[in-house]
């Protein structure tokens, strides 16, 4: 019985209510950071922070915002994508027009104004529902894409249409944007970004505002009937979620990339981050780390794996099996656990705690 | 832990004498591999027998009657130990399709129409399984509107919008019309007006005794149902507790007090149970 | 093995899967086959061999970079060049290799204004670049039409990065002769063309259309300009809307359509013959034997040609063994191809001759307007000059300058 | 004030100076708008009988496409090609149901439709795998020259898809009207485990509705192959279809239809006079806007299943 | 129950002996209702009142209009014709989460609990409207969101002990068995401290001990809110013993009106509805 609560006794309701009320999930917390803040950086090369680590953490972000949206708040959205495109020009325009105004704060801008872009694309939920609502989003998706590449004072009117990160940095002199920063100063800012993202995002979901959304989510008639105003929480829902995916577009072209063309957050980007919020876990923030870590790793893996095992596949075959494994892997998560990785991860747990005994 | 039951569970009680139709052997069964809620239940339906399926909320009946129609899988449900038999044969590799074919039919709990097809269209629905030709279907669908002639004034009308009462009617029709030779009822009173459950069980009786069809149902109004049932079983988490004839059951004083709510003293009205009864009897 | 230690890397950022793999497939096959023809008939350069590895990106901005990230670092030395083949990616790549001081070969893609190599210390254009295309085509179009005073040209492109390209230069043009055009976007992937091409046939009828397409918009293209009856004789398109593979889906209707290349089509010259020679018939060819001299194909090659031409030059200067970015940038900027060195290349007359330089980057290269005859590209006209000389050179000078104030970097001085 | 007379005013002066234009423009619109109408009738047809967002339709219609293209350029006889791709298509109908859709009975819509995402990324592989990802020219002999009547220009194959897919959906209409089967694929919608307590055969019920829906991906694939050539970009047709299916109606096989000509016709019409306004290029989103404007009013779709809200 | 939870808004409380509020004045009144859905009249010209801190018990066939009557009074079904009047003034047309905002709760006959959350969770969105703290104190967890959390949910705890649900707090209600699920529902609208808290046939499907139960925990939420309570039941025995009014419905008309004893003894009543059983 390596896991339990047992003799864990609350004594206050407050204390019940942590994010981590049982002993050992604080010790892991405290491992995940220590990893994640001391050790990574250490002994992480630079193609596994460029490639790996920071697309994971920049897909977090989003899968978090996708998974207030959806996963708690019940709306489905396809316009991840053009959310966060709309976060990558939004960054690009604010750092361009004031140069001296700090990063976060960019970052946070353009969280901002796509929090404003996602309501307005929000407001027909109040209508339409379930996969109809996906349209909506939809259109904003394309409609979105669109306007930035068709507006060139999005771009700076730069021919091309393809905006570059400028060159910006934190405590004065860190570089953590542009050619010239280094990969492991961009994967710390970031990574402290998205820690302090999914605090707030765990707590939000917590408190009743979170309530709210999920009494939406499970039976919107039924929490319109027991006082929860429905538009405002939809809207709320698409705001708070567009706000993330924004700040996720901006890192990724200022942190990942660096340089962003509309079509960069095309249609599949969408799909992307659903898969990752679903396969992670509808509901779970934790789930979607797990997401983006398998969407992002995976493929890595896949494509590498070959090579690591010394077979000589080309590389047409390679990525046509890696679409064949990756489908046949989404499928077997879902078959056995619909629920995504986090319950997976939870009944782990209950496992765990049972253990030896089966049940 | 020690099953200190009033009559021990032994075949014996149960009524084996007519070899059972429907044979429940010392089932256990786990939701999503971790929640142990059956924990070795047995039961037999005798062939033309009504059996009564007794116990409070979370004893474990839907859970039972699930396992025998199979149902359990879709609810990531499974049973672990134990045999179920069907005239003898096994039939937990069946699916409810097949099982339906022999005649083995559940009326769910909480009615589980089909929202989107008009209270006819559910009816028909029923009649899927069926080889025998439009004219017998036809002629079932009139039975069950002479059963329920509420559901003939909304036959056109979608489920999905049919009161709860109408669609607990629509869901006991739709079993009907798969002829049965078993319906696992799981409670069918629910949300009935007062007359409409008497009709009910009566119906029940009919069935049984004209069709010979016979009944497993899990039912909360115990007075009604060993009223009508032959042989009851009581279900305390997930354990067989109690088991006897329906007119033994009845004369039992646990059962008297706390199903049938006969105290010593009589009948007590609703509002003058002061305190809350925490009582854990058999466990 | 032991070529892995001491050989030249060579990172192959190519596509062969996703929606623009037609297109991808054949110039990867150029390329690789180019390499394995060094490696198996001459032993590499200079008997340095060439270790060549590829990285699928199905033209995707951050697979590339993730394949870029990936390759850059291996072999002694590092990559000797990428050749991202995608101009997204480029862009994506253009601040990277600057900091990893790798040479990124860009042949008839990319961004034209990196021609000026004062500004864009490591990106090398060279043959064409899409401005000194679009003034090609334009060139061409006038001398059909002897005035273009008052004429009217359509460009139907990709909406993309790609596309937008030549907007610039041809609205120059326009001004400059007197022509009147029209935009036409196509939304990626470009399936739905049909009001485009209403618009274009039935209402706009201009007197001629340049397409700056890629992938399956090509062939929906030329089938609508069918549909609506546009004659294909005056349909021009890129080098990148001009391949084996964007006119055979649209069968006869594609008749005589027009296209613009830097390079020639077909097997016949020597280096194919080698190729054929010293690979197919050892059944060591990456592609279908048929395939060889495919567009596409050859532009690969030519691609291979230039990065392995670069590398031979830099190790003229520094000496036989794997060369670093730098000296092969240096080798690049001192890049000779006239026609004696295309001669013993066994590519006289498939490509015009070339000459790179530390301030130009893309050296001269000269483009050919080819004719599809339903069977074969045929040229209708000779090696056609860009106007570099004063027109583009200004527009290059200007944009680069424009980016180097963006980027804050100091131009250097070339001499 | 110029975008305000480009948008307000000017379109309706060019409609009123060349009537026959629009008419051409109007008549193509329709008729590429039954192309999509092809592939929305796959996604109908699935979830009409199963409640699942088949995701997966636009793979399958290039794997039917793949399949029947690669059999013909291997010389088989083009009615060979055809009946081996059915073969395959009823094959992988069956695979997907034992392996896919069987274990995930009775789970929320969007599970079921994240795995047709699974099954869109193994097909994609899987037919590439086979047959490579460069394009094949499929030539069905299909007409493909323009003919002009009454001055107005048409285009020959796409009346030809027209017919197709009026035919199609006539048959399938038929089929959802045959009460027995529409009646239990439509309860199978509704609820699961309720379907499977009255003894409804989920199992053969899928493989039925996913084989059909596989053959009118073949249709629509042979249609669009034959149109662009056979190659990856088949599968992106999906994209093109979804407005067509939410403003048609998730359930409604006439809807498809009637989807399919507003937005084909729409977009076409705003493409070709409101560009000038707003930008070219539009067709993309305005598809989707279109669709969104009708849902507004009627968020089923113009001929989807009313929602039913009830406590 | 802490005397905090006392309803304010019961003006001049009076205590009958047994401790109950005294039945007050008319606090809603539904005045010629009429509903029909299409073809289908759900309801006719139906009048009645509910007096404040009194248990209504509305009761008739299935199918007769009882749980549309109850989507009237709470605004979910908009009557064609008809008035309802709230604490004295005309209601308008207005939206349903406005009624629970005006003090009314209610529970539901075909379960409608938010199946992805926990019991407690459902419980505590009860609360949802009074709670106040911003986006950021939540986000963040400050001060003030704490505070909120903790004392809602010490309150959301007692009506918990009070259900008697304390051992599957945490589960999914979900996987609850019915009826607890119906007991988490009655907790849910508790949560709210409504002045009137509609029930829609809250014991179906319970075994008698439960509905002992359930009786005991709906008179206590009279007497100690004070919580005027209007009832749909099928158990007549129940709807007896614990009413202090019924309103008999009959296919959308109003059959009876009055005491448990006055309705028994109506002849329609029990032609209608009750049978020769009863
Ligand atoms: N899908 C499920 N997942 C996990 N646990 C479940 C599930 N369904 C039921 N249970 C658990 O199984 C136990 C028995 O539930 P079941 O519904 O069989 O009881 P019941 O006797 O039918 O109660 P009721 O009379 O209220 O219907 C309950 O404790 C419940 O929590
Ligand atoms: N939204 C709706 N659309 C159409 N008909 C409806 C709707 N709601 C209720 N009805 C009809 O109105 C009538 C009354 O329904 P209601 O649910 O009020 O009955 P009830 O008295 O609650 O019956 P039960 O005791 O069975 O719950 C029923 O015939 C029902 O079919
Ligand atoms: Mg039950
Ligand atoms: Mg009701």
């Amino acid at each position: 019985m390596l896991y339990r609560e047992a003799g864990q006794f609350k004594t206050s309701y407050a204390a019940d209510q942590q994010i981590f009320p049982i002993l050992q999930d604080r010790i892991g917390i405290g491992l995940i950071a220590v990893l994640a803040l001391g050790v990574l950086p250490l002994f992480a090369t630079e193609y596994m922070t460029t490639t790996i680590l920071i697309p994971f953490l920049v897909m977090s972000i989003a899968a978090i915002g996708l998974n207030i949206l959806t996963g708690y708040a019940g709306q489905l959205s396809l316009g991840t994508g053009g959310f966060m495109a709309t976060g990558a020009f939004a960054a690009y325009k604010l750092s361009t027009m004031f140069p001296d105004l700090n990063i976060v704060f960019v970052f946070l801008g353009s969280g901002v104004i796509t929090a404003f872009v996602g309501v307005m694309f929000g407001i027909p939920s109040l209508r339409i529902k379930g996969f109809y609502l996906a349209v909506a989003t939809l259109a904003a998706q394309f409609f979105l894409l669109w306007l930035f590449n068709k507006v060139p004072w999005f771009t700076n009117y730069s021919s091309s249409g393809v905006i570059s990160a400028p060159p910006r940095a934190i405590f004065g002199d860190i570089m953590v944007t542009g050619s010239s920063a280094h990969y492991t100063a961009k994967y710390l800012f970031l990574l402290v970004f998205v820690g302090l993202l999914a605090l707030a995002a765990k707590n939000l979901t917590r408190c009743h505002l979170g309530r709210a959304w999920m009494a939406i989510r499970d039976m919107d008639i039924a929490a319109e009937i027991i006082g929860i105003k429905p538009l405002q929480t939809k809207l709320s829902a698409f705001a708070i979620s567009s706000f993330y995916c924004g700040i996720a577009g901006a890192a990724w072209g200022f942190i990942y990339t660096g340089s962003v063309e509309p079509l960069a957050f095309s249609i599949e980007i969408s799909f992307k981050v659903l898969f990752m919020v679903i396969i992670g876990g509808l509901g779970s923030i934790l789930g979607s780390f797990f997401g983006a870590a398998f969407m992002v790793l995976l493929p890595v893996i896949l494509t590498n794996a070959p090579h690591l095992l010394g077979l000589n596949i080309p590389v047409d075959m390679i990525s046509h099996l890696e679409y064949m494994i990756f489908g046949a892997l989404i499928i077997f998560f879902l078959i056995v656990e619909p629920h995504g990785l986090a319950r997976l991860w939870q009944i782990g747990k209950e496992k765990l705690r049972l253990w030896p005994f089966p049940y | 832990m020690s099953q200190a039951t009033l009559h021990a569970v032994q075949p014996a009680s149960s009524p084996a004498a007519a070899e059972p139709i429907l044979r429940v052997n010392n089932i256990e069964v786990i939701y999503d591999h971790v929640i142990l809620v059956l924990k070795g239940v047995s039961l037999a339906v005798p062939e033309g027998g009504i059996v009564a399926l007794l116990g409070a909320n979370g004893a474990g009946k839907t859970t039972t009657l699930k396992a025998i129609s199979n149902l359990l899988r879709a609810e990531r449900g499974e049973v672990t130990k134990g045999t179920i038999d069907y005239n003898g044969r096994s039939i937990q590799d069946l699916t409810p399709n097949d099982l339906v074919k022999m005649g083995v039919v559940q009326v769910m709990e909480g009615r589980h129409c089909f929202g989107h097809l008009t209270v006819e269209e559910n009816l028909l629905t029923g009649a899927y399984t069926r080889g025998d030709g439009a004219a017998a279907v036809k002629r079932d669908l009139e039975k069950v509107y002479e059963y329920f002639p509420r559901l003939k004034v909304r036959r056109s009308s979608q489920a999905g919008y049919t009161s709860g009462g109408e669609q607990q009617m629509v869901a006991i029709g739709r079993a009907l019309m798969t002829k049965p030779k078993v319906i696992l009822l799981d409670e069918p009173s629910m949300g009935l007006a007062p007359q409409l459950v008497e009709e009910i069980f009566e119906i029940v009786k009919q069935l049984n005794q004209k069709e010979g069809v016979s009944f497993l149902l899990a039912e909360q109004n115990t007075t009604i149902a060993l009223k009508y049932a032959t042989f009851g079983y009581i279900l305390e988490n997930g354990r067989v507790v109690m088991e006897g004839e329906a007119q033994r059951l009845m004369e039992n004083d646990d059962v008297k007090e706390f199903y049938l709510g006969l105290a010593a003293e009589g009948r007590k009205s609703f509002k003058d149970v002061k305190h809350y009864r925490r009582r854990k009897r058999w466990l | 093995a032991q070529a892995q230690e001491n050989g030249q890397f060579v990172p192959g950022l190519v596509y062969r899967t996703g929606p623009y793999a037609p297109g991808g497939i054949p110039w990867a096959d150029g390329f690789a086959d180019y390499v394995s023809l060094l490696n198996a008939r001459d032993g590499g350069i200079n008997g340095v061999p060439l270790v060549y590895e590829e990285c699928d990106t199905a033209y995707n901005n951050d697979k590339g970079v993730e394949c870029y990230e990936k390759l850059k670092g291996k072999g002694p030395t590092g990559g000797a060049s990428v050749q991202p083949l995608s101009t997204g990616i480029t862009y994506a790549l253009m601040d990277r290799v600057r900091a990893d001081k790798i040479p990124m070969i860009t042949s008839g893609y990319g961004r034209a204004d990196a021609s000026d190599g004062s500004v864009f210390e490591w990106i090398f254009t060279a043959p064409v670049t899409y401005w000194a295309g679009a003034d090609a085509i334009v060139q061409y179009i006038e001398a059909q039409e002897k005035d273009l005073k008052g004429k009217k040209i359509a460009l139907v492109y990709h909406d993309s990065a790609f596309g937008k390209e030549p907007i610039k230069t041809l609205q120059a043009l326009a001004e400059k002769n007197g022509f009147k055009l029209d935009l036409f976007p196509v939304p990626h992937p470009g399936l739905e063309q049909k009001a485009t091409w209403l618009k274009i046939g039935r209402q706009l009828k201009p007197d001629w259309v340049i397409m700056w397409g890629w992938g399956v918009m090509n062939s929906t293209a030329i089938k609508e300009a069918a549909a609506v009856g546009f004659p294909m004789n005056k349909f021009v398109g890129v080098w990148w809307s001009g391949s084996e593979v964007d006119v055979r889906p649209a069968g006869m209707d594609a008749k005589g359509y027009l296209a613009a290349q830097f390079h020639g089509a077909g097997a016949n010259y020597k280096v194919h013959e080698d190729i054929v020679k010293t690979l197919y018939e050892k059944g060591k060819g990456a592609s279908d034997r048929d395939k060889v001299g495919d567009i596409l194909y050859n532009r690969g090659l030519i691609s291979a040609v230039i990065m392995a031409e670069g590398i031979r030059t830099a190790m003229n200067k520094y000496g036989n063994k794997p060369m670093t970015g730098e000296q092969i940038r240096w080798g690049l900027e001192n890049l000779k191809l006239d026609d004696a060195a295309l001669d013993k290349l066994g590519l006289k007359g498939l490509m015009a001759p070339l000459q790179l330089s530390c301030k130009d980057h893309e050296g001269g290269g000269k483009v050919v307007i080819q004719q599809w005859s339903g069977a074969a590209w045929t040229p209708v006209s000779d090696w056609i000059t860009p106007r570099r000389d004063g027109f583009l050179t200004e527009m290059y000078k200007e944009s680069a300058a424009q980016y180097a104030k963006e980027k804050n970097i100091t131009p250097r001085t070339c001499n | 004030m110029d975008f305000l007379y480009n948008f307000f005013i000017s379109p309706f002066v060019q409609i009123a100076d060349a009537p026959l234009f629009f008419v051409e423009v109007l008549t193509g619109g329709l008729l590429s708008g039954v192309m999509y109408s092809l592939v929305a009738l796959g996604f109908v047809l699935i979830f009409k009988a199963s409640g699942v967002f088949n995701f997966a339709q636009g793979a399958m219609v290039l794997f039917a496409a793949l399949f029947f293209a690669g059999f013909m350029d291997k010389g088989v006889p083009w009615w060979g090609s055809l009946i081996l791709t059915i073969g395959v298509m009823v094959l992988l109908a069956m695979a997907i149901e034992r392996i896919v859709l069987r274990p995930l009975v009775n789970q929320p819509h969007i599970i079921l439709f994240m795995a047709t995402i699974g099954v869109t990324y193994f097909l994609d592989g899987f037919g590439q795998t086979i047959w490579g990802s460069s394009v094949r020219v499929l030539d069905i002999g299909l007409p493909q020259t323009p003919l002009e009547i009454g001055g107005v220009l048409v285009n020959k194959f796409d009346i030809i898809a027209a017919v197709v897919a009026g035919s199609l959906v006539a048959a399938l209409a038929l089929f959802f009207q045959k009460t027995r089967i529409g009646r239990a694929l439509r309860a199978v919608a509704d609820d699961h485990q309720a379907a499977l307590s009255v003894g409804i055969p989920l199992k053969t019920i899928w493989a039925i509705v996913w084989t059909v829906a596989g053959l009118v991906g073949l249709v629509a694939g042979v249609m669009w192959g034959s149109k662009l050539g056979v190659q990856f970009s088949l599968a992106m047709v999906a994209l093109k279809a979804l407005p067509v299916l939410i403003l048609g109606g998730f359930t409604s096989v006439p809807g498809a239809i009637i989807g399919g000509l507003i937005i084909g016709a729409g977009e076409k019409i705003a493409e070709v006079y409101w560009a000038d306004a707003i930008g070219g290029g539009i067709e993309d989103w305005f598809a989707y806007m279109l669709a969104l404007m009708f849902l507004l009013f009627r968020p089923q779709g113009l001929f989807g299943d009313k929602i039913i809200e009830r406590v | 129950m802490s005397s905090s939870a006392v309803n304010p808004v019961s003006g001049s409380d009076a205590f009958t002996a047994d401790g109950r509020h005294k039945i007050g004045g008319v606090i809603l009144s539904v005045q010629n209702i009429s509903l029909s859905f299409g073809g289908v009249r759900a309801l006719t010209n139906i009048s009645f009142d509910v007096r404040e801190h009194e248990v209504l018990a509305i009761i008739g066939p299935n199918g007769a209009g009882k749980s549309s009557m109850l989507n009237v009074i709470n605004g979910f079904y908009h009557p064609q014709e008809g008035k309802v009047f709230h604490k004295g003034q005309e209601r308008k047309r207005m939206r349903p989460y406005m009624a629970a905002r005006a003090g009314i709760a209610r529970t539901f006959q075909n379960i409608a609990l938010f199946k992805g959350m926990s019991a407690l969770d459902n419980i505590m969105t009860g609360r949802n409207t009074l709670m106040k703290s911003g986006l950021l104190a939540q986000a963040f967890y400050l001060g003030r969101a704490r505070k909120e959390e903790t004392a809602h949910r010490e309150f959301c705890e007692k009506i918990i002990d009070f259900l008697e649900i304390e051992a599957v707090r945490k589960t999914p209600v979900g996987r609850l068995p019915y009826g607890l699920q119906k007991r988490v529902e009655l907790g849910r609208a508790l949560a709210a401290q409504p002045e009137i808290l509609l029930l829609d046939e809250p014991m179906a499907g319970m075994n008698l001990e439960e509905k002992e139960d359930m009786c005991r925990f709906i008179l206590d939420v009279n007497k100690e809110f004070g919580t005027t309570i209007v009832l749909i039941e099928h158990d007549m025995g129940v709807v007896m013993d614990i009413s202090d009014r019924v309103v008999v419905l009959d296919y959308g008309r109003k059959l009876a009106d009055g005491t448990p004893d006055e309705v028994r003894a109506n002849q329609d009543v029990i032609d209608a509805y009750l049978g020769g059983g009863h």
